[in-house]
């Protein structure tokens, strides 16, 4: 019977090499297909930041395959500024969307999630398939910007509306290549809805037995919580993405206000709202920000017991009711990056209330990291000086939020590279520190092998250090003023800060090579590494109670049973939640 | 071993920063606006209660990082557990965000919410890829209605004006750099012809989107003469960093004469 | 190996041979080309150009040298010359009409063009060049549809020339800077010989092979003018033309 | 190390979602017996689709956001008539509401025993799927009638809303035909899950509440 087949053919590894490891419904494929594909996003991204960063401190130095890549938008290697501010949309776009919300989220979540709950897989593999395979449509077509005339667009990752909706009047990249990123924004929102949908059922439904909430382990908890948020922000985003699609291939004025005027010609639009955008957009945007966050903040939890050797201080709940609170706050206060923009005075104030009232849950969430270290055995294998970083980091990052959560200090630092570094260090590279974290912790998991330690801390170091003085650089030159986006420098005002712009750079060069130690350091154990044991860091999760890595099916066919909650530790002491073992620690 | 590395450059780092921000190595140009020294109240006080917090959480972090690192033996909770933590955090942090928000609102409501002076001079910003143009309104006070159709930049029409059919018109002055007065109330209206754009003037401590089909007012005083200027912070095109003008405030007579000068030149 | 680059050399000393024999048969007889002068005056007062206000860019006040600047829609020499108007034969050309081999330069300068109003055939190659300090975008904006394509691209100051041809015939693509809204110029694709008035109104069409056309003069604020001529075998015509302003 | 084994711990049975409650078993058995079937648990498609009718709703809230805000703030907004086929529409949508409820009814009494012949259900089902296509049918002819008109995507905000809103709510609405589709297949073979047809109804009956509310918003001249 056809119902038998489907349930034989869920259980039995598919045979042949497509449908094993390109068409897999494997959840463990598809999660290496995310973390390859932000892996290769990832060093995508950093090259052009690169290449921004060197034209911005030496515009006279020609870029060597730069010239090459883009004979239209680079001459010789000298970027022009219209192929800076596409360098610099890409940049945003692909680390946003197919890095920052792919890894920790999708990749590591679709990897380990379905593990951690004693599942099989995930409960809709076959959805589970296509939202990998659509994401990677959305990320070929991005991609493709950069290999068509005009080149990608050059209206940031916001896209802010006229800019980005009126076409090729609006200047170059604004013609097809604008239109492939609202496509392949699209796609993604596509991909990422049937992902958080996975996501919530896989959490809701299949969990072994035992498995209470209260048991769920805390990465679970933050990627079920994010699946939540992205589920209802996406949601938002696509029909924006729909209606830019429409104003820009329709004819429609959604976004298009009547009366523009480009190259002295009229415009045939009337009536569109440029703020309705803003909004739309930003009712996603605000959300996404901790959607990238949120994964972060569960990993670094998830680590943090395993090599402190105790609980979390809280238990599972004040992490976990935190990370609630900074979820449901992240939709109302999307205001707050529309301080100059023109909203009335009034609603400035309104949104900003709640702008610096979400620091409350990221401050016990702070709290929480920082005081389980009291009295705590620190054991500093590389994951663990990465979610140490990452606090760090997230201390950092949050503090430039009390600048930019009220409408008058933000009316002097809003679109100063005071933003920038703010959120590099809040959602870029703390989110990239915990996606480090995840990945040297559950790297001998997924692969059976494990990565080098020495070239791990030598790449955390260069990576720590080197953050700092890029992003700590970026907030005080935007105290001194110093506007973002600017492909160039040509004020009065900025020109002095150019030996700033110097270091940054040097800095950003040498904490981009840090990045191939790591390229090396993964790819190198991948084949090199020593083998790995089932449980080599002596954690408690249900992805260490099976094999490295983990079968077709993760448990063999053993249905678990789960008796404790995640956080059994007590020095060298720990006990499985699998384990019928009394509870040591009380979780 | 890695613990007190980590420990201290934490510290460092810490350090480092706050000897920047405190010794101004790079910071905010001098304020020539009646509102700005609410806003650089407001940003000093901020630096205060955010700086206090993320040196004591630095700190914290690296102490405990120092003290636990390595160590063995029976690990211990905090006492008390996680109860003064968040009772910390929500009255502690929520204090200083509620006398942020408080504080802040004031700050805000000085500048936003005040009406703008009747007496104000009014001057029409226009925002287009990739300049900005001003017009006064001349001897009649009334500004001419624009027609957007007739927008033509090769002819040095900016603003679309038809000075042959409106009589409104005919005396405007249309510039390319602002002139005002030092110590008058301005109020200019915002409006775009293309994209959006923006207008910050870092001395005035004023940041104001151009919004496309929107007109925003924004009003200031200057007290200060001198010549500064104008950026564009809204991504508009290729030209975004090179997009700006220049303010110029001057003195009531040599405003006069610059004013005059420029209605020469229409 | 060695053989192997004899037989190519000569090979290719051959087809260099073959392609020179090919290009000095002309498809044309190579007969004694005429010309026609003239000079284009404006009849009446010219309007008054507005000053421009470059403050925006103080680089632009650099190059120039401190010489203001001013607009360019009727410029008229001291005898009434009128500048900018391209005089070009819009009837009697028949058959393969040869494209100027030299390419016209198209320059940015002290954040205007020059020249304002530059003449091209379709297929003769166009250099752009931007001898300012500054960056300036360069925004041709043909007719849609006309056969030539727009584009919007910019030109660090001092950068490489650029190297554009246009495909079709059109009269008066306008060409902007948005990063300077002031600066504006028409490039006018026109098949055939054609010349563009200087300073003091006059003009040259070399190269004119005999025969009786329509020429015609046009400009960017007068529209356009025509008379006949008859160009005899390298003999000089000359052709006036007097606009009447507005 | 503490050696006290433990009992596995009581499964709370009132509240399914608060308990781990083994569904990493909870796959549908092997034979494929309808009557087998129907003593499964709660299966993932039914949350699946209340999470993912969360997702739809969220959307149109957007669009609806976005048309108050687009009406509100324009000069532009020009009323227009509906068609009045949307009214014939509505009631082909409506009933195949009822329909679906009622082959649902009868399957239910199939796996109780009650009924014994397949075939009355299925004929119910083929009505739903009639009526729904109707209803796709019936909205092109609307977009017909509007286009004679001369009213187009982009003539005004309110036509562009017409098209936008009803074109992405017919997209769902054959999403839920195809679902109509599978559910009548699995229905031939005897293999359907009921929490397989409650879930498809669900977002059936969901997707007529929708075009409900679409069409007072439409009709509604904010």
């Amino acid at each position: 019977m056809a119902e038998t087949q489907v349930h034989a053919a869920h259980h039995a590894p598919s045979q042949g090499f497509i449908r094993k490891y390109v068409f897999s419904v494997d959840h463990k494929i598809i999660g290496i297909q995310y973390l390859t594909l932000s892996m290769v996003s990832a060093f995508i991204g950093m090259a052009l930041s690169w290449a921004m960063r060197i034209h911005l401190a030496y515009p006279d130095f020609r870029i060597p395959i730069l010239g090459w890549l883009s004979p239209n938008g680079a001459p010789n290697g000298l970027m022009t500024p219209e192929y800076y501010l596409s360098l610099m949309t890409m940049h945003g776009t692909i680390m946003a969307f197919f890095v920052l919300t792919a890894a920790p989220f999708a990749g590591f979540g679709n990897f380990v999630l379905p593990i951690q709950v004693g599942a099989a897989d995930m409960a809709f593999p076959r959805l589970n398939m296509s939202s990998f395979w659509v994401t990677f449509v959305g990320f070929l077509l991005a991609a493709a910007t950069f290999f068509i005339p005009d080149g990608p667009p050059l209206s940031g990752w916001t896209a802010y509306a006229p800019l980005s909706a009126v076409g090729s009047v609006a200047g170059p990249g604004q013609g097809l290549g604008q239109t492939l990123w609202v496509l392949s924004i699209a796609m993604f929102c596509v991909a990422s809805l049937m992902g958080a949908l996975n996501f919530i059922v896989t959490t809701l439904d299949m969990r072994t037995k035992g498995l209470t909430l209260s048991r769920l382990p805390l990465s679970t908890w933050a990627w079920f919580i994010d699946a939540w948020v992205s589920l209802l922000a996406f949601a938002v985003l696509l029909p924006c993405g729909l209606l830019l699609a429409l104003d820009r291939l329709g004819g429609t004025s959604f976004f298009i206000p009547g009366g523009l005027v480009f190259n002295d010609q009229l415009q045939p639009h009337s009536g569109g709202s440029p703020l309705l955008f803003q909004h739309l957009f930003w009712f996603f945007g605000h959300p996404e920000v901790y959607i990238i966050i949120l994964p972060a903040f569960g990993i670094v939890s998830h680590i943090f017991p395993t090599f402190i050797r105790k609980p979390l201080v809280g238990g599972w709940k004040v992490i976990t009711f935190a990370e609630i609170a900074v979820g449901t706050l992240s939709f109302v206060v999307w205001g707050h990056h529309m301080f100059v923009s023109g909203m009335s005075p009034f609603m400035a104030m309104v949104f900003s209330v709640p702008t610096l009232f979400i620091t409350i849950p990221s401050v016990i969430a702070v709290l929480v990291w920082v005081f389980s270290l009291y009295g705590a055995n620190i054991r500093f294998d590389t994951p663990m000086l990465y979610s140490l970083g990452f606090v760090s980091l997230f201390i950092t990052g949050g503090i430039g939020g009390f600048f930019l959560a009220q409408p008058s200090t933000d009316s002097y630092l809003h679109a100063t590279s005071f933003v920038v570094g703010h959120f590099h260090f809040t959602m870029g590279l703390s989110a990239i520190f915990a996606t480090f974290a995840g990945f040297y912790y559950w790297y001998p998991k997924i692969f059976g092998r494990t990565m080098n330690e020495k070239l791990g801390k030598l790449h955390f170091w260069l990576s720590f250090v080197g953050v700092y003085c890029v992003f700590i650089t970026l907030h005080l030159t935007g105290f001194a003023g110093s506007v973002r986006r600017y492909s160039a420098f040509v004020d009065d005002f900025m020109i002095p800060l150019m030996p700033a712009q110097r270091f940054m750079t040097i800095s950003a060069l040498l904490l981009g090579a840090a990045q191939f130690i790591f390229l090396f350091n993964a790819i190198w154990s991948r084949f090199k590494g020593p083998k790995s044991s089932d449980n080599p860091w002596g954690a408690t999760t249900l992805e260490w109670a099976t094999t490295s890595p983990p079968p077709f099916d993760n448990f063999g066919g053993r249905q678990l049973t789960v008796y404790h909650g995640p956080m059994e530790y007590d020095d060298e002491a720990s006990v499985m939640q699998t384990s019928p073992e009394a509870s040591i620690a009380g979780t | 071993m890695a613990g007190k590395v980590f420990a201290v450059v934490v510290v460092l780092v810490t350090l480092v920063t706050a000897y920047c921000v405190v010794t101004h190595v790079w910071w905010m140009p001098v304020d020539i606006s009646v509102h700005g020294p609410k806003i650089d109240h407001q940003i000093e006080e901020t630096i205060l209660v955010a700086g206090l917090l993320f040196i004591a959480g630095q700190i914290v972090l690296a102490s405990f990082v120092f003290r636990y690192g390595g160590a063995t033996g029976k690990p211990k909770q905090i006492p008390g557990g996680a109860k003064p933590l968040v009772i910390f955090a929500f009255v502690l942090v929520g204090t200083e965000v509620l006398a942020l928000s408080f504080i802040g609102s004031k700050a805000w409501g000085a500048v936003y919410f005040e009406a703008p002076d009747p007496s104000s001079l009014r001057i029409d910003v226009q925002a287009g890829q990739f300049a900005y143009y001003f017009r006064y309104s001349g001897p009649d006070g009334k500004f001419g209605p624009l027609h957007p159709e007739l927008i033509n930049e090769g002819n040095q029409n900016y603003f679309g004006l038809d000075p042959d059919h409106d009589p409104d018109a005919k005396d405007d002055i249309v510039t390319a750099e602002i002139g005002i007065p030092v110590n008058k109330p301005i109020l200019l209206t915002l409006h775009s012809k293309d994209v959006g754009h923006s207008f910050y003037v870092r001395e005035l401590r004023v940041q104001q989107d151009f919004v496309p089909g929107l007109s925003i007012p924004v009003h200031f005083t200057a007290i200060q003469t001198g010549r500064y200027e104008i950026v564009c912070t809204q991504l508009c095109g290729l030209g975004h960093y090179n997009m700006k003008a220049y303010l110029s405030v001057l003195s009531q007579s040599d405003f006069d004469d610059w004013l005059k000068k420029q209605a020469a030149m229409q | 190996m060695k053989t192997h680059q004899r037989i190519g050399a000569t090979v290719f000393a051959l087809l260099l041979i073959v392609a020179g024999l090919l290009r000095s048969t002309p498809g044309v007889r190579a007969t004694a080309m005429g010309q026609v002068t003239g000079t284009v005056k404006l009849d009446g007062p010219a309007p008054h150009q507005k000053p421009i206000d470059m403050s925006k860019d103080p680089s632009c006040a650099q190059t120039r040298g401190g010489a203001p600047a001013s607009g360019e829609n009727v410029v008229v020499g001291t005898d009434g010359g009128l500048a900018n108007v391209v005089v070009y034969i819009s009837q009697g050309l028949n058959g393969d009409i040869p494209v100027a081999s030299k390419p016209v330069t198209f320059e940015q300068k002290g954040c205007q063009y020059v020249p304002h109003v530059v003449a091209v055939n379709p297929g003769q190659h166009m250099t752009i060049l931007n001898d300012d300090k500054t960056m300036h975008n360069i925004h041709p904006d043909p007719k849609p549809g006309g056969g030539n394509n727009a584009f919007n691209k910019s030109q660090l100051g001092g950068g490489p020339s650029l190297d554009v041809t246009w495909t079709a015939e059109e009269i008066a693509i306008p060409v902007k800077c948005n990063v300077h809204p002031w600066m504006h110029a028409f490039i006018v694709v026109v098949k055939g010989p054609n010349g563009v008035s200087g300073g003091n109104g006059s003009f040259k069409l070399e190269n004119v092979p005999p025969g009786t056309y329509t020429l015609t003069a046009w400009h960017e604020t007068y529209g356009t003018q025509s008379q006949k001529v008859t160009v005899a075998e390298g003999k000089p015509v000359t052709a006036d033309f007097t606009f009447k302003a507005k | 190390m503490a050696t006290t084994v433990y009992e596995p711990p009581q499964v709370e049975r009132h509240l399914p979602y608060y308990s781990g409650k083994g569904g990493g078993e909870n796959r549908a058995p092997a034979g494929g017996d309808l009557h087998a079937v129907e003593d499964r648990p709660l299966d993932p498609a039914q949350t699946g689709i209340r999470v993912a009718l969360g997702a739809i709703t969220m959307s149109f809230a957007a669009l609806t956001s976005a048309m108050i805000v687009r009406q509100g703030t324009a000069l532009d907004w020009r009323h227009m008539t509906l068609p009045s086929v949307l009214y014939l529409n509505t009631i082909a949508l409506l009933v195949s509401s009822i329909t679906l409820e009622v082959s649902r009814r009868r399957v239910t009494d199939y796996a109780r025993g009650v009924q014994t012949q397949i075939s009355i259900p299925m004929l119910w089902l083929l009505a739903t799927l009639t009526l729904g296509l109707l209803f796709v049918v019936g909205q092109s002819v609307a977009w017909l009638k509007l286009r004679a008109e001369g009213l187009y995507l982009a003539s005004n905000p309110n036509s562009s809303f017409f098209y936008l809103l009803t074109g992405v709510h017919a997209t769902h609405v054959l999403g839920g035909l195809l679902a109509l589709v599978y559910v009548i297949s699995k229905l031939r073979r005897a293999v359907l899950r009921r929490s397989t047809f409650a879930a498809a109804a669900q977002y059936w009956h969901f997707m007529g509440a929708l075009w409900l509310y679409l069409l007072l918003l439409l009709w509604a001249k904010l």
